[in-house]
């Protein structure tokens, strides 16, 4: 008997399954092509986790609430020297699915919503709703599963889908190239993440995160620490993959290729969460070194792509390159251990990202696919709500007090400082540092970018005609907006159905959703009812060295593994206090202490960043007081690498991609002419050999019998001279030969 | 009833021998009833198939035939030849785990194949004739249990692949059919050799003279000692599964040996290039399992490690060769050097898990690869061309065509949900357990990314983006300003038609299905995936925990 | 007297057949030695009639001269564009043709001589005497019957033949 | 005794013009170009092989040789009209009745 949350989750999991399907085959014989399907099924979807949601959190209020169902899917038998083997697969619902699960299926109903209002008259229109069915399908899956082959196929699906939908304009170069890229790049993280679910596979036989964290936990890992460690570092890399970051980044900022709304829905608020989500699934088991790999790569890509971003004239790369930098906030959060900000801020920013995009994917409908945020300005008359949703949004991301972005962001900054403090300092103080750098930089880009945006005169007449007309036609494609008019054409609000999604998703962006506490997100619900879980890995590392060594020397490095005792102490003053659980596990207890102790640093510094980011847009933008594009000029090579990326693409065009194909053109070769070039000369040498033997048959065994041939046609042309073909000369042989009778016969008398 | 799906074929060519050529619908039916029949006797088989039942190798003192199934054993020759006793050779068919997933295939991959050589004209009777000679050589390879049964298959399996190729295919046809003929001829005579030398080393223990069964083969216990491959010739033994190894190498096609592969599909017409990926590459490996494994159990074990590194020799330079080609159809021919790259990293392994994804690769890559022909002779038919550079943008002109390839695509770079990932899966899980294959896995995961790369690359060539200049099929605009293409000489339906999508849909349906829950076939092999695990590696099992 | 011109008249008429013969043969002019034939035919008539063959004497003239020489005379005049035909040997020249012939009838005699002198050859008790008329027609109606057919049979075919051949010109006219 | 042997006429006489003709049918038949000429070394060759024929019969007092030389002048007959009937085809053919000249079976 099933519990009904899951059997409700079923039907979570399997009615965008169903819009998929009913789409994929029947949306040209449908309604409107029928979005209404896709809309209905994904909204009962919503309502259902909404259920679901209702009954986790609201009802029981429980951080340990946890409800897990599974079953065989496939059965090994008995396999030698395992036993009997099954790999089951299974849904888990607690606090973080119920509410993941709310997140998406509520984006996933918003964009539908929004797309039947933004893909209005698009031939594939009613594709593109399967298409988002089934990335809502599989998203949900990633949430639900609750082992790491499920979580891997749902993965690779998830892949899929937005394999289709950034290639939904695939009769668009850029849009194939952008869809390829982004697979083939997923695809390289997944192997990462493969390769760490097989480390765990071939140690425990199961796929279950439960299974594998108790065999862990009770240390039943055989291999050395290292693995561990590699195998935390390799799953981060589905990470690294999905959620964009360095040196997996280079995809995201393609993917605008895809409609806007898929950027809102998947580039931004679900699938590129989903690593955030499944690096916290398996937090536990990621070593402090494993942890520290996390750390620096999610700050130096918050980083780097904040500084990226303030070049970008694409509003939506703009968005693109601050969801990586997001991205990396979330991933330096879980780095730093402080697991419930990260996903916290992962909540947070679906929100106000998805809100954001949804906004610049109105003003682009209005501005008939312009994307060019140089070439746009006083929107703020003509779209009052996109403005003032897209503002609040904005004011979100940059981490504004009384924004649900403050809230998440400054937990994340609180844990990055402590997590210096207690990893002892020295190089540990750039992730935070890079976290407050990104920060300013944020304010920084968004300011500007509502300012070009809403501010200011329109400047679309500025725009220069042919690259207009190119980008433009490339941006229409096939969809029927009738009129090519470039020049001065009426900017309107948009209707209704793509208005009231942002209307929700700003609501959603606002403190108090989250918290009572405008000033503090750890008084709300989801820092209560997601707690950082304890760790499972400490315990193995002690007991492997523990085991590795002599005793006293196990008991001193155990004493080292607590850095020093006030900070036990402290820890468990902490506990005291009644902030979170207690963790057996010193160096997580005394982070976890010394993120409450930074609270307060991290809220001055974070506001400080916001009023100098803020205050630094306007002094640029809108007071001119300093010449952005002078300031540019005297930068340039600052400038310019900013503006392209940091190369990285390039880079990667001349190492990876330019390298493997010439690989395979070599290997080709070496295919096509030396083992088949060996193939065909032994061939060769064997026809040769026919040949001489052929030869010598012809010469020597054939040239006896022509020999014998030769010999009887001299003769016979010899003996031919006598055969006249004269009756006379015949008849003279007879007479000779009568002759020669008679000779005999006179011999004969003689005798 | 094994006999009647092994001759059924045979009888089918024997009806159409007497049919007047000119008659090519009747001869096309008929084959097509056979086929069908065929498919039916595949399922019932399947039904009856008791898959608690291990096979592999007769129990210690249990019954000579063991635990397989559907038993047909009866003397067929007998000489006496004196001092080395009375030579036996058995009419000796059986399945167990390890041939019935490969005879439900080779039934589904005949009537495929049927149905996509309707539209062949040249020579219609002959032609069907050797195919249908083709599917029951192929067909008995797989349920033959006695070795020289099995030979006698596996050659009869070459004559007709020879014509078939060097008559029906492509402008270079003789010159590939001779290189398959010469490449395989080459495996098997080694083959022979090395089962006469078996043939004198094995005695059955009921008749005490020597036997050509498999089945008494696969018991050590049945080998005699100080006989040329018996224990006490470690060396010989050595040699022997070498030269058996190659020999079934030869066909997998494993790397060193695999260039006769892309030229006999290039040639080949696609009916033979779908049998010939479906099912006979698939021999290579079942011979393995079924043969030069269990036989030689402690040079498997020696071996692994080389076994394991020519797989991923096979999966990543297959991949990267892949990539280079400009020819579509030679592309899938390296993809499925690539994909047999799993199979023998899987075998490699030696435990369950690797066993199994092995044999689950084996079948998936017969339905993914038939799909794949399928596909790329579909676009042959319309364009008479396979540069893949002569195509762009089709997907926005053959919609249901290119939702097809993007289905079949995508299962051959093992996208989950559809058959090919569990396969590949479970062979990485199987061949990572094992510390001796554990680095081997490892490299060869790149395989992954390749094979994303060189289809992804390909789909997005010849189906995404725009029309190309030199594309090879016309672009107009109608009245309502649609654009449509047509192919030059091309008179059919554009997209695809109703014969295709009988031929295409079932394929797909039989990928996505046993992509979301394997256990039909999977649940066949598990008993004589691990019984074949036990024999191969007694000391292995001991060794783990 | 008797007893002496027998002898006589027997040397005579084998004169008479050896020079014609010797004649017929080294005659340039194939009319001449058509008509010396005929003298040669005649002696050996005569000579058969010396053994008492007087049947087959009257045949001989019936026969040669009436019908071989006649048909030889006619195939001379169809073939006289080689009445001018010079003697010229062909295989052999003259003399080692006399030579070889002298050699080969020198062969000849000296067997029949040797062999009568060994007296392998003598005379029988009883010769023929008289005419042999009436025996033949006994012979050939009893004992020599089939011969007797099968020649007259060989006679009819060679004649169809012969006339066949002759008529031969017709079609070789209609090809030109 | 030569005389008496001269004037009794016996075996030797007819057997030695015998060879004679034989020895000069045989010399016409070997030496001359002329068809017809062959033909008549023929007969005399035959005539010859007659007298022998008639001598053996006589002295031995037998029909046999009656009788063949009675059958060998009937074959002549027969003979004769082939021969002259091919010898007039032979000049129609190739203008000549030069046998050396009518060689078309050599080569």
């Amino acid at each position: 008997m099933m519990h009904s949350l899951i059997q409700l989750s079923i039907a979570v999991l399997l009615l965008p399954l169903l819009s998929f399907v009913v789409l994929i085959f029947f949306n040209r014989r449908l309604p409107r092509m029928g979005d209404f399907v896709g809309v209905g099924l994904v909204g009962t979807a919503f309502a259902c986790a909404l259920t679901i949601f209702w009954q986790v959190v609201v009802q029981h209020y429980d951080p340990a609430f946890r409800v897990a169902w599974e079953f065989t899917w496939l059965d090994f038998g008995n396999v030698p020297g395992v036993g009997p083997l099954q790999v089951k697969m299974g849904i888990v619902i607690d606090n973080l699915t119920a509410i993941m699960l709310a997140m998406v299926t509520l984006i996933s109903t918003l964009v539908h919503l929004y797309s039947t209002g933004y893909m209005q008259g698009d031939p594939k229109y009613g594709r593109f709703f399967a298409y988002l069915g089934i990335f809502t399908f599989s998203m949900i899956g990633i949430v639900l599963s609750d082992n790491l082959f499920s979580i891997y196929m749902f993965w690779e699906l998830v892949g899929l889908s937005s394999y289709l939908l950034i290639g939904f304009y695939f009769y668009k170069d850029s849009a194939a190239d952008a869809q390829k890229k982004a697979f083939l790049t997923n695809r390289i993280g997944d192997i990462g993440m493969w390769l760490g679910i097989l480390i765990l596979y071939s140690q425990f036989h199961t796929f279950g995160y439960r299974e594998i964290f108790e065999n862990i936990a009770a240390g039943k890992f055989n291999m050395s620490n290292g693995w561990l460690t590699a195998a935390g570092i390799l799953l981060f890399m589905g990470c690294v993959g999905k959620s964009a970051q360095f040196p997996l980044h280079v995809w995201l900022p393609d993917a605008m290729e895809g409609p806007t709304p898929v950027s809102a829905l998947i580039h931004a608020a679900t699938m590129v969460a989903a690593g955030v989500y499944f690096v916290a699934r398996i937090f536990v088991l990621l070593t402090p070194d494993a942890l520290h790999v996390i750390a620096f790569i999610g700050a130096f890509t918050a980083f780097m792509s904040a500084t990226i971003a303030i070049t970008q004239h694409d509003i939506k790369r703009v968005l693109a390159y601050s969801t990586v930098s997001q991205l990396g906030y979330m991933v330096l959060g879980l780095g730093v251990g402080s697991y419930s900000a990260a996903l916290f801020h992962l909540l947070t920013h679906a929100f106000f990202k998805a809100c954001l995009f949804l906004g610049s994917g109105a003003i682009i409908h209005a501005m008939h696919h312009e994307q060019d945020m140089r070439w746009m300005g006083g929107l703020y008359k003509k779209m009052p709500w996109t403005f003032v949703t897209f503002s609040i949004a904005t004011l979100a991301l940059a981490g504004l007090p009384l924004t649900s972005g403050f809230l998440s962001k400054d937990a994340i900054l609180a844990g990055a400082l402590g997590f210096a403090q207690v990893e002892g300092g020295g190089i540990y103080y750039l992730v935070p540092a890079f976290g407050f750098a990104a920060a300013v930089m944020t304010a920084f880009y968004m300011g500007r970018q509502v300012w070009l945006v809403f501010f200011g005169e329109s400047r679309t007449h500025l725009k220069p005609a042919e690259e207009h007309g190119h980008d433009a036609h490339a941006a229409h494609g096939h969809d029927d907006h009738g009129h090519e008019d470039h020049g001065h054409h009426e900017v309107h609000e948009v209707p209704w159905n793509m208005r009231l999604p942002l209307v929700i998703l700003a609501t959603l962006s606002v403190f108090i959703v989250f918290s009572p506490d405008p000033l503090d997100g750890g008084k709300g619900w989801f820092m209560h009812l997601v707690q950082t879980p304890a760790t499972v890995v400490a315990s193995t590392e002690a007991a492997h060295e523990a085991a590795s060594l002599h005793a006293p020397e196990a008991g001193k490095l155990l004493a080292e593994a607590h850095t020093d005792n006030q900070h036990v102490e402290a820890a468990a003053t902490h506990q005291t206090e009644g902030h979170g659980p207690v963790y057996a596990d010193p160096r997580q207890a005394e982070i976890a202490h010394m993120t409450h102790a930074n609270h307060f640093p991290a809220i001055q510094l974070s506001s400080l960043m916001l009023v100098i980011g803020i205050g630094m847009a306007f002094i640029v933008y809108v007071f001119r007081i300093i010449d952005p594009d002078k300031t540019a000029h005297s930068i340039r090579p600052l400038y310019l690498y900013s503006f392209n990326k940091w190369y990285w693409d390039e880079i990667y065009d001349a190492t990876f991609i330019k390298g493997s194909m010439l690989i395979s053109k070599i290997l080709a070769w070496f295919d096509a002419n030396i083992v088949d070039g060996i193939v065909n000369g032994i061939a060769t040498i064997f026809r040769k050999f026919a040949f001489a033997n052929g030869g010598f048959d012809k010469y020597v065994v054939d040239g006896l019998v022509n020999f014998t041939a030769f010999t009887v046609q001299t003769t016979g042309a010899v003996f031919r001279k006598i055969q006249t073909g004269k009756v006379q000369t015949y008849l003279l042989m007879v007479v000779v030969a009568v002759l020669a009778y008679f000779a005999f016969y006179i011999a004969q008398l003689i005798k | 009833m094994l006999s009647l799906i092994v001759f059924l074929p045979i009888i089918a060519g024997l009806v159409i021998l007497v049919v007047p050529a000119s008659q090519k619908q009747i001869i096309r039916i008929v084959s097509l009833v056979a086929a069908l029949a065929q498919g039916v006797l595949a399922v019932l088989i399947w039904r009856q198939y008791d898959p608690t039942m291990a096979g592999i190798v007769a129990a210690p003192g249990g019954s000579p035939v063991g635990s397989f199934q559907l038993i047909e054993r009866i003397p067929w020759i007998t000489l006496d030849l004196g001092s080395f006793g009375p030579l036996t050779i058995e009419y000796f068919l059986g399945v167990d785990g390890l041939s019935i997933t490969m005879v439900l295939l080779t039934a589904l991959i005949s009537i495929i194949g049927i149905l996509s050589s309707w539209p062949i004209q040249k020579q219609v009777k002959g032609y069907f004739i050797l195919f249908n000679l083709l599917s029951t050589a192929m067909m008995g390879c797989f349920v033959a249990l006695d070795f020289f049964l099995f030979y006698v298959f596996w050659e009869l399996m070459l004559l007709p692949m020879y014509f078939l190729i060097g008559i029906w295919g492509g402008p270079n046809r003789e010159y590939a059919a001779i290189k398959f003929f010469l490449y395989t001829l080459f495996g098997s005579v080694f083959m022979l050799l090395v089962m006469i030398g078996l043939y004198f080393s094995v005695v059955d223990p009921l008749t005490g003279h020597h036997t050509f069964s498999l089945v008494a083969m696969a018991d050590q216990a049945n080998y005699v000692k100080g006989t040329i491959l018996g224990p006490g010739s470690e060396q010989w033994r050595y040699i022997a599964f070498a030269v058996l190894f190659v020999g079934f190498a030869i066909k997998v096609p494993m790397f060193p040996f695999h260039t006769w592969l892309p030229d006999a599909h290039v040639e080949a017409p696609t009916p033979i290039s779908v049998i010939l990926a479906g099912v006979l590459l698939k021999l290579g490996t079942y011979g393995m399992m079924r043969i030069n494994f269990p036989l030689f159990p402690e040079v498997f074990q020696a071996g692994m490690y080389v076994i394991g590194v020519f797989g991923a020799i096979n999966i990543i330079y297959g991949a990267f060769c892949a990539l280079a080609q400009q020819d579509l159809k030679k592309m899938v021919a390296y993809s499925s050097i690539s994909h047999m790259g799993y199979v023998l990293l899987g075998l490699a392994a030696g435990n369950s898990e690797g066993m199994l994804g092995a044999l689950y690769q084996m079948f998936n890559h017969g339905t993914i690869t038939a799909m794949l022909f399928l596909l790329v002779g579909v676009i042959y038919d319309r364009a008479h061309s396979r540069q893949i550079d002569k195509f762009g943008g089709l997907a926005s002109y053959m919609p249901v065509y290119a939702g097809v390839v993007t289905i079949a695509w995508f299962a051959s770079l093992g996208l989950p949900g559809l058959s090919g990932f569990i396969s590949e899966a479970f062979v990485f899980v199987g061949a990572f357990r094992e510390p001796i294959t554990r680095p081997i896995a490892m490299v060869s995961v790149l395989g992954i990314v390749f094979g994303a790369a060189y289809l992804l690359w390909s789909l997005q060539r010849m189906f995404l983006g725009k029309r190309k200049p030199d594309a090879l099929y016309e672009l107009e605009v109608d009245s309502h300003g649609h654009e449509h293409i047509h192919f030059h000489d091309w008179k059919g339906k554009l997209d695809l038609d109703a014969r295709e999508l009988t031929m295409l849909v079932p394929l797909a349906i039989i990928i996505i299905a046993l992509g979301i829950y394997p256990m039909p076939v999977m649940g066949l092999l598990t008993t004589s995936i691990n019984k074949l695990v036990q024999v191969l590696a007694p000391v292995a099992i001991s060794a783990v925990h | 007297m008797n007893q002496l011109t027998i002898p006589i008249i027997f040397y005579i008429f084998a004169a008479i057949t050896v020079l014609s013969a010797a004649f017929v043969v080294f005659s340039k002019n194939v009319i001449y030695s058509a008509f010396s034939l005929l003298f040669t035919f005649f002696g050996v008539a005569a000579l058969y009639v010396f053994l008492s063959a007087d049947f087959i004497a009257v045949t001989q003239v019936v026969v040669y001269v009436g019908g071989i020489l006649v048909l030889l005379l006619f195939g001379v005049m169809f073939t006289n564009t080689i009445m001018q035909t010079e003697l010229k040997a062909d295989v052999l020249h003259i003399v080692p043709g006399v030579l070889l012939t002298l050699v080969l009838i020198g062969g000849l005699l000296l067997a029949f001589y040797n062999a009568s002198a060994a007296g392998q050859w003598m005379p029988g008790m009883m010769q023929l005497q008289g005419s042999v008329v009436e025996r033949i027609g006994f012979e050939t109606m009893s004992r020599y019957m089939l011969p007797f057919e099968m020649v007259s049979i060989v006679l009819l075919v060679a004649l169809l033949g012969a006339a066949f051949l002759a008529r031969y010109d017709k079609a070789h006219k209609k090809e030109h | 005794m030569l005389t008496e042997q001269l004037l009794s006429i016996g075996l030797n006489h007819f057997l030695t013009i015998s060879a004679i003709l034989f020895g000069l049918g045989m010399f016409a038949v070997m030496t001359r170009k002329n068809a017809i000429v062959i033909l008549m070394g023929v007969e005399l060759i035959l005539n010859a092989a007659n007298i022998n024929f008639l001598t053996f019969s006589k002295y031995n007092g037998g029909m046999e040789g009656v009788m063949f030389a009675l059958f060998v002048i009937v074959l002549a007959a027969a003979e004769a009209a082939v021969a002259l009937a091919i010898v007039i085809n032979i000049f129609k053919t190739f203008k000549t009745v030069d046998v050396s000249r009518v060689d078309t079976m050599k080569e």
